[in-house]
């Protein structure tokens, strides 16, 4: 066996830097010094997960439920009324929006906005497969990230919005 | 015509065919076709005995090293050396890869490759079989280790209990690699189970009754039924843990009413058996070493086949004592207390016959027997110690923490462990023709034997002393330091003295001294054939008479089994008559295939449910291929009196 | 031989086993369990004399035979088989007899554990978390309810009921000087009753592996007199106050408007994060960070500096603060008595 | 060993498929029962006789049938108006008299008022007025009023960003807005007076309730249960908007405004402080319990009547205690605010089962004597007779399907709870009925002192639910509960009941198929009326339950129906359109049905709601053709 390891390996090296990233533990948080933090955060299996624990711990489900909305908009389907982008949602977090989404930024730690935009940007399924996990330890009340595609939008009657400019 | 050939023309041994003409033929018939491919495509048991038992000894020697660093970081307070989450990975490691491509592989290694030879046939009764499952074997034990070695290695524990090895607390893939390791290794152990046990029940030679069986023998009939019938348990339990993990199944969540004690139950139904299908072989080394080198029968052959038998039914019996501290109802864990002590009495048992052994008979003491001294000494300490913890009084103290770690270690490496090493040392003339030296034994056992007791003696009064397990660091100013420092130093010695026996073996590969068919003068059939073994095993079948063929002066032999084609005797499970000739396949590759095609569907299914649906095509083919019926060019027939 | 010693040699220590140690007898749970292990300790080391004399013995008549018959094989006399049957019945026998007695040894220990869970008791409800122990001691009027984190305090000489929960993954509280252990298991409610005999201060430590920080989750017990215990109490239900001036003004302004306020709570202010330790009277606990590290000056501003370079992997981010902010913050958590 | 013979293999395939099949269509629940347009009355009991009748309070007159001056018609919250030009038998011709739009896309939860010749419709989120000149035939706007709340209210409303209508008084118009502000309007010409700020968005709290006045007093509450906010009713001067009291709904008896003349009923509400013993410590100062419901006002004993709200948070395993003085109603004196008797419904309540629904003032005969109560369809699904004096619960019946209580222990005044339905951490509990939003939510009944019977629209729905940790930060949920409705037993997810509240049984009901989110309407032309969220709007007869009349409107109905006499002196009836609230929030807010949790739940209750009606706030005046 030992004349296979390194071939398996050779043939495994594309694969290991992608393993390595979505594998790493980054609890220093370094993924925020990265200059491609979409990546840094985005493509790792341990920040998606402490931004599934915050979503949770920072009352988001309250208003976004699982995805699907409530008080605040739906996550699950792909229209972003401020922008879909790991950028712009870091924004809407820590900055909050006008019609109603709160500022975050003294509530929680930039890392942590990150961490929670890499959770939104996972449910609105555009996240890599092989690092969703299949469901959470709650009530079981949305089909599971993994076997989730993203969901067509519903248009919001354009009036809703322009009803509140000044 | 030649006198040789039937009536019906084929050429068939007798004894008017036998010596180097005979041998010649047979050889050519028997023997691995040339080169790499016909290493890929052999079918013969000692070949694949042969590759398990080194790739098992590799993964022996990276556990090790696993447990030297571990050793390492805990050698003082505080230590940095190693973080969290590679530690806990390492310690992960280090369990699962002792535990499921060490301890199991390494007992089926041996068994593969010697329990043919004691009954005395030609092969196993599924050769393919065997093969498949070496491949399994050694991809699952790559996947686990290229894994780790891509930071993608377990870190839940070798036990991976949910909800921590579940979908939310253990991110990434580093848990579906663990549990689709297990499916390898189970798939692996249970087809080496299933041709085992045909094997022993159908293919032994004639006479050898079950009543006549080596005690080696019997332990791995108990052990390869115990293993067909825990396997399962884990295999359901990661099966659930990855659908869990991966399409979002509620096994394990108690919130939609599952439940994570379903893990630890299903777990421990097949982990506590474990335990036992990890000793049981070594039990039978230790039976057939005493024989030999005491020069008499063991005492109370019956008693022992008994007591064999009762540990394989109790072992099933008391998984629950792993879990008094989940809060079951105190009246069930009365009865798990009962019975975990009870299996220690066939235990006991056969020490008592042992020893007994040793009294009566005329003990040589080689380096095989001091490791079955070794052995005894340090295996009933960690016996009385699991005593102590079937207490559930005094398991609540000590169970998750460093005196269950010492207890489990006398008992895996005093009780299984050390009797490997002496079997390695008896049966090396057999496996390769050379003795190993006698010498670099002696050292090697001694070395071993303290360091081992200074390794993990201290763990007891740590444990006692309240030191939990699974931590990669401890405060400093709990008292622990000193016993730490003193367990680390013991295992660099200990780890020493491991490579002294390595460095044995492969010395004496080169330049021992040449071995003779039986060297230690022993009683057992493997004996009756040159070291190493041709191909074909044995060139006329030995019929049995009593328990100690060899140490008899006339050995009969049977005749009649074709030359040309590969064939096989099947006898009757109870009294071995002689009942039907049978073909046995030649070599092929198509296991090795199904194996790839295998792999290939379990890894797929680790990141999408499809494979499993896709990837069933190539298996499915490839099996085909495998039981096409093709170069059978005979049926079995009976035998001809 | 002096393997038995050795353990007994733990023993004879009795309470000063240290402050986590299955050895210390300081509560009924403990010593009921001490004994039992003695009871054990002995027996196992007697069978393992004899095994170890019956080896010797063993070793010493089989070489003499070897001396003298140097032959080949062969059985000896069956009489001498018989004999040795004879034994073997003896000695299967007596094994049992000996396991019979461990266990209705052990089984009386259980009754006696159980008779002791009556009586009123404590009643205190701990629930664990990755990676620290949240602890709430239960009251009729649920307004005198405490709520703390990473400390017990248990009146002496009276019995503790301490309900069991986890809201994450397994854990399992273990008091190796009061008693023995009890998971904490997700969706299942346990619970374990403490009777503490001796006054003194312990350690008790997370024994169910429970992921990257499992080390780093340990919990301090502090055994007082009932009087004390009260006093304790009391001090625990009055709300700290509000600082008056100073850095702790500010550090409480910080804390209040900060990230802080987002996870931990402090009683009798706006405050009420639920997901971290209450941390109204940290500054009146022997540890932070779960029995991490001694409440000092410096470990705290340390902890609060960077608290990923402590417990790595742990829940608590590290908030940009100015040396300036920092001191603050220490400086108002240490008025928190 | 044999393999089977194919046929039995195909008849015992065939045998399962028959037998699933059909245990699938027989399972299904059964629309057809609902008949067309998922209405159909089934008369259960025998209209009461007039002497068995309950009846108005003694002091109640019926408001002057030309105008509509409070969202439930009058003090006594009846919903009802004495004209009678529509009767049952001409309602069948009702056609629209003319149409209003709010250019507003969210829940339209009001009813407009009329005064003299003006109507005055007020709007969701943004809180617009408009005065509606009704001499006109096509009315046009009198006056616009844009009080302009701040946009980030939005986002602390919990249940859509509603508005439950204004109130008039004295050539005064009186609005809350959603981000917590009471203006008081000259109705004349719309000029602002004053407004006073009594919420505090950034803590999550929104006023959405209709204010009342009673007294020179403006009584308001705040919003905000779902946020952690500590409930309070505050009594503003009429005329200058200046705060005459305020009585919090947790906390120490001062602050709640209990003093020596308190006198509740029931031991369980007897003690100093019980705001703050039975909560955790802090508990209370973010423990909800807010009116944001309907107030009724007795100007003979000079006292209010008002519900307070779930305790903050929902998963009640954080908040131990019964958790005064939440889900209960409170008596005040409505000059000093001080309590008089306070019951609480739902003692440390577990359902999310505010108390919050309309409370109305009867005069009922009771063991021989005529008693002095209010009448309440309470959230719990039990209909409660309260003496409006002492606060004793004479009576407590079951007007919806209840599984979560198994009674009412009218001795002890609790509820006796369902064992089965108490949550239990870490696990699902299963189909609690009712569901969070109760038997019936805001959206208030009426009362016909022509039939005695109180006409509720409410709710048959019921929900899983599983605790989860709430944590509190201010100005954001405050929950801790992960819930999941649907229809109750038979299928149909509305109901509108005829409940006598001497005989203590309903009369007869209608099974909706969606939920009854809109308030209800009584006539002195034996009508009443109510809307569902697909858009029809419902004309039955009072004593049968028969359905006289429906119409189909641009947009889901959650509002209140009125109606008034014109200044030509004919009838009109005017209802909202305008899906929203709650329930209708999946359409309104666009929310994804994939999520069975969103809007807390609701929205697996209402996947189908989608392609029924569309969003759109239209104010509809209906008339008989002429």
């Amino acid at each position: 066996m030992s004349s296979r390891c390194p071939v398996s390996l050779l043939f495994l090296l594309p694969l290991t830097l992608v393993a390595c990233h979505r594998e790493t533990r980054d609890y220093e948080s370094d993924a925020l010094l990265s200059n491609d933090r979409p990546v840094a955060f985005g493509a790792n299996a341990y920040h998606l997960a402490q931004g599934q624990r915050l979503y949770a711990w920072m009352n988001c489900a309250g208003c976004h439920a699982h995805g699907g909305g409530g008080m605040g908009p739906p996550l699950r389907d792909d229209e972003w009324r401020y922008g879909g982008s790991m950028e712009q949602m870091v924004a809407t977090i820590l900055d909050g929006r006008p019609h109603g989404m709160p500022a975050f930024r003294d509530k929680i730690t930039e890392d942590q906005a990150w961490q929670l935009a890499t959770f939104v940007r996972a449910m609105s399924g555009r996240a890599r497969q092989d690092m969703l996990a299949g469901r959470a330890d709650e009530p079981a009340n949305v089909e599971p990230l993994t076997l989730d595609s993203r969901k067509p939008v519903r248009r919001v009657t354009p009036k809703q919005d322009d009803a509140t400019e000044e | 015509m030649k006198p040789e050939y039937d009536p019906d023309g084929y050429r068939r041994d007798g004894p008017d065919f036998t010596g180097e003409p005979l041998h010649a033929k047979l050889t050519e018939t028997w023997r691995d076709g040339p080169g790499l491919l016909g290493w890929i495509r052999s079918v013969d048991h000692k070949s694949i005995g042969r590759r398990y038992l080194v790739t098992a000894l590799v993964f022996l020697a990276l556990g090790g090293v696993l447990a030297a660093l571990m050793r390492l970081q805990l050698s003082g307070a505080e230590r940095e050396i190693i973080g969290p989450d590679r530690y806990n990975q390492i310690f992960t490691m280090h369990g699962t890869t002792m535990m499921f491509l060490f301890a199991v592989p390494v007992m089926d290694a041996m068994a593969i490759y010697l329990v043919p030879l004691m009954i005395g046939t030609r092969n196993t009764a599924f050769p393919r079989l065997n093969a498949f499952s070496y491949w399994m074997y050694l991809a699952g034990g790559l996947l686990l280790w290229i894994a780790f070695v891509l930071n993608v290695g377990p870190d839940a524990g070798w036990f991976s209990y949910v909800p921590l090895a579940g979908p939310e607390f253990s991110p990434g893939k580093r848990i579906d690699v663990w549990a689709q390791m297990v499916t390898f290794t189970e798939v692996a152990a249970l087809a080496v189970a299933v041709s085992l046990t045909a094997t022993i029940l159908k293919k032994r030679a004639p006479g050898m009754t079950l009543a006549r069986m080596p005690l080696f023998v019997w332990s791995i009939l108990v052990v390869s039924l115990m293993v067909i019938f825990s396997m399962p348990s884990v295999a359901t339990a990661s099966g659930l843990l990855l659908s869990d993990r991966l399409v979002g199944t509620q096994f394990y969540n108690s919130y939609e009413f599952g439940d994570s004690l379903l893990w630890q139950h299903l777990f421990w139904f097949f982990g506590h058996p474990e335990v036992y299908i990890i000793f049981l072989p070594a039990a039978g080394f230790v039976s057939e070493i005493v024989q030999a080198f005491t020069g008499r029968r063991t005492f109370g052959y019956t008693a022992i086949v008994l007591a064999l038998i009762a540990t394989g039914l109790l072992a099933f019996g008391l998984w629950v004592h792993h879990m008094f501290a989940t809060g079951l109802p105190r009246l069930g864990y009365a009865f798990y207390t009962a019975a975990s002590m009870a299996v220690s009495i066939p235990t006991g048992i056969q020490i008592f016959c042992w020893l007994a052994t040793i009294w009566t008979g005329r003990p040589r003491f080689m380096v095989p027997l001091l490791w079955v001294v070794g052995f005894v000494v340090t295996f009933v300490i960690g016996g009385l110690s699991g005593v102590m913890l079937a207490s559930v009084p005094i398991d609540l103290q000590v169970h998750d923490t460093y005196f269950v770690v010492a207890h489990f270690h006398y008992v895996l490496i005093g009780g299984a462990v050390f009797p490997l090493l002496g079997a390695i040392t008896y049966w090396f003339p057999k496996f390769t023709g050379r003795m190993m030296s006698e010498r670099l034994g002696k050292v090697g056992f001694w070395l071993s034997f303290l360091s081992f007791h200074a390794t993990f003696f201290p763990m007891h009064i740590m444990g006692i002393e309240g030191m939990p397990r699974r931590i990669y660091t401890y405060p400093a100013g709990m008292g622990w330091e000193t016993l730490n420092l003193i367990s680390s130093l013991g295992a660099v010695v200990f780890a020493t003295s491991v490579g002294i026996f390595v460095v044995n073996m492969l010395l004496s590969l080169r330049k021992g001294e040449r071995a003779p068919d039986n060297p230690w003068n022993a009683s057992g059939l493997e004996w009756a054939t040159s070291s190493p073994p041709p191909p074909y095993n044995f060139a006329h079948l030995p019929i049995v008479q009593d328990h100690t063929p060899m140490w008899n002066d006339e050995r009969p032999v049977a005749y009649g089994l074709r030359v040309e084609d590969r064939e096989m005797l099947i006898s009757t499970v109870i009294e071995a008559v002689p009942d039907v000739r049978e073909p046995s396949p030649n070599p092929t590759a198509w296991p090795l295939i199904a194996a790839a095609a295998s792999t290939v569907l379990f890894v797929a299914s680790m990141f999408t449910p499809w494979a499993v649906v896709i990837g069933a095509v190539p298996v499915a083919a490839a099996l085909i291929a495998w039981f096409w019926p093709k170069d059978m060019n005979h049926e079995g027939e009976p035998v001809i009196e | 031989m002096k393997r038995a010693f050795a353990i007994s040699a733990v023993f004879a220590l009795g309470g000063c086993g240290g402050i986590q140690s299955a050895a210390g007898r300081d509560g009924m749970e403990g010593s009921l369990i001490g004994g039992l292990f003695e009871v054990f300790l002995w027996t196992t080391a007697a069978v393992y004399l004899f095994v170890l004399a019956y080896l010797a013995i063993a070793l010493v008549r089989g070489r003499r035979h070897r001396r003298e018959a140097a032959g080949l094989q062969g059985q000896p006399p069956p009489d001498a088989d018989r004999k040795w049957r004879t034994g073997l019945i003896v000695f299967t026998g007596a094994t049992a007899l000996i396991l019979a007695g461990l266990t209705i040894a052990t089984w009386l220990t259980d009754r006696a554990l159980a008779k002791a869970e009556q009586d009123s008791p404590v009643e205190i409800e701990v629930i664990g978390h990755q990676w620290w122990w949240e602890v709430r001691y239960d009251d009729p009027i649920p307004s005198r309810m405490v709520r703390t984190a990473n400390e017990l305090h248990l009146p002496v000489g009276r019995n503790a009921r301490i309900t069991l929960k986890s809201n994450d993954v397994i854990h399992s509280l273990w008091v190796p000087n009061l008693a023995g252990k009890q998971d904490l298991i997700p969706g299942r409610i346990a619970d374990l009753v403490l009777h503490p005999e001796r006054t003194g201060v312990f350690r008790a430590q997370c024994a169910e592996f429970c992921g990257l920080q499992h080390a780093k989750m340990a919990l301090d017990v502090t055994v007082e007199s009932e009087a004390d215990f009260g006093r304790w109490k009391a001090a625990q239900l009055r709300p700290p106050p509000v600082p008056t001036g100073g850095g702790a003004l500010a550090g409480y302004s910080l804390f209040q408007s900060r990230q802080c306020s987002s996870c931990h709570a402090i009683a009798g202010t706006p405050a009420s994060g639920m997901v971290a330790p209450d941390l109204s009277h940290v500054a009146s606990r022997r540890t932070i960070a779960a029995g991490t590290l001694p409440t000092t000056h410096a470990n705290l501003a340390a902890w609060i500096d960077d608290p990923q370079a402590v417990k790595p992997g742990n829940n608590m981010p590290e908030v940009p603060l100015t040396e300036a902010e920092l001191g603050a913050v220490t400086a108002y958590l240490e008025t928190l008595k | 060993m044999k393999r089977p013979p194919m046929w039995l293999v195909v008849v015992l395939a065939v045998l399962i498929v028959v037998i699933v099949g059909g245990a699938i269509v027989l399972g299904a629940p059964d629309r057809r029962r609902d008949g067309p347009f998922g209405l159909r009355a089934d008369q259960v009991a025998e209209l009461p006789q007039p002497a068995a009748r309950a009846r108005p309070a003694r002091w109640y007159e019926a408001p002057e049938p030309d105008q509509w001056t409070t969202q439930l018609g009058d003090p006594s919250g009846s919903r009802y108006s004495p004209l009678a030009e529509i009767t049952a038998g001409n309602v069948g011709s009702l056609e629209v008299a003319f149409t209003f739009d709010t250019n507003n896309a969210r829940g339209h939860e009001a009813a407009p008022l009329v005064v003299g010749d003006t109507m005055y419709v007020t709007t969701p989120y943004p809180n617009d007025v408009y005065a509606l000149d009704l001499t006109r035939p096509r009315p046009t706007v009198k006056w616009h009023y844009q009080p302009r709340p701040l946009q980030a209210s939005q986002g602390v409303a919990c249940c859509d960003v509603v508005n439950r209508g204004a109130a008039y008084d004295g050539g005064r118009l009186f609005l809350n807005t959603l981000d917590g502000q009471t203006i008081a309007l000259d109705a004349e010409s719309g000029r602002e007076l004053w407004r006073t700020k009594l919420a505090e968005i950034n803590k999550g709290e929104t006023i959405t309730m209709a204010p009342l006045v009673a007294e020179g007093r403006v009584l308001v509450g705040v919003s905000g249960g779902e946020f952690g906010v500590r409930g309070r009713l505050t009594a503003l001067e009429e005329g200058s908007g200046a705060v005459a009291w305020r009585a919090y709904s947790t906390g120490p008896d001062a602050e709640v405004l209990i003093g020596p003349e308190f006198k509740p009923y029931y031991a369980q509400d007897q003690g100093p402080d019980l705001g703050v013993h039975t909560w955790n410590p802090d508990g209370w100062r973010i423990g909800g319990g807010n009116p944001w419901g309907w107030i009724s006002y007795d100007p003979e004993l000079s006292m209010i009547y008002y519900g307070t709200g779930n305790p903050g948070p929902w998963n009640p395993s954080m908040r131990p205690g019964d958790n005064k003085w939440t889900a209960g109603i409170f008596a005040r004196d409505v000059r000093t605010g001080k309590a008089r008797w306070f019951y609480q419904s739902s003692p440390h309540d577990l359902f999310d089962h505010d108390d919050v629904n309309e409370s109305i003032l009867l005069d009922i005969p009771f063991n021989g004597r005529l008693r002095k109560v209010i009448a309440r369809p309470g959230r719990t699904g039990f209909f409660y007779v309260i003496d409006r004096e002492t606060g004793q619960v004479l009576s407590a019946d079951p007007y919806a399907h209840v599984n979560s209580a198994l009674r009412i222990d009218l001795v002890t005044g609790r509820p006796v709870v369902n064992p089965e339905k108490m949550p239990k951490p870490g696990r699902v509990t299963r189909n609690i009925c009712p569901a969070a939003p109760g038997g019936k939510d805001w959206n208030p009944s009426a009362f016909s002192p022509r039939t005695g019977l109180v006409y509720i629209p409410h709710l048959n729905l019921c929900m899983d639910e599983g605790e989860v940790d709430a944590n509190y930060i201010a100005g954001t949920p405050f929950l801790g509960a992960d819930a999941r409705m649907y229809a109750g037993p038979g299928g149909h997810r509305g109901v509108m009941t005829a409940w006598d509240p001497v005989g203590r049984r309903p009369v007869w009901r209608i099974r909706e198929d969606l939920p009854l989110w809109s308030g209800a309407l009584a006539t002195g032309g034996d009508l009443v009326f109510y809307g569902t969220l697909d858009g029809w709007f419902k004309a039955v007869d009072a004593r049968s339950g028969k359905l006289l009349w429906r119409h189909k409107l641009s947009s889901g109905i959650i509002g209140m129906p009125m109606t008034y006499r014109g200044p030509d002196g004919r009838q009109y009836v005017a209802i909202f359109a305008g899906v929203g609230g709650w329930s209708g929030a999946i359409v309104a807010g666009a929310l994804d049905p994939a999520d069975p949790t969103s809007a807390l739940g609701f929205v697996n209750a209402l996947g189908d709601l989608i392609p029924r009606t569309e969003p759109g706030g239209r104010l509809y005046v209906f008339a008989l053709p002429g």
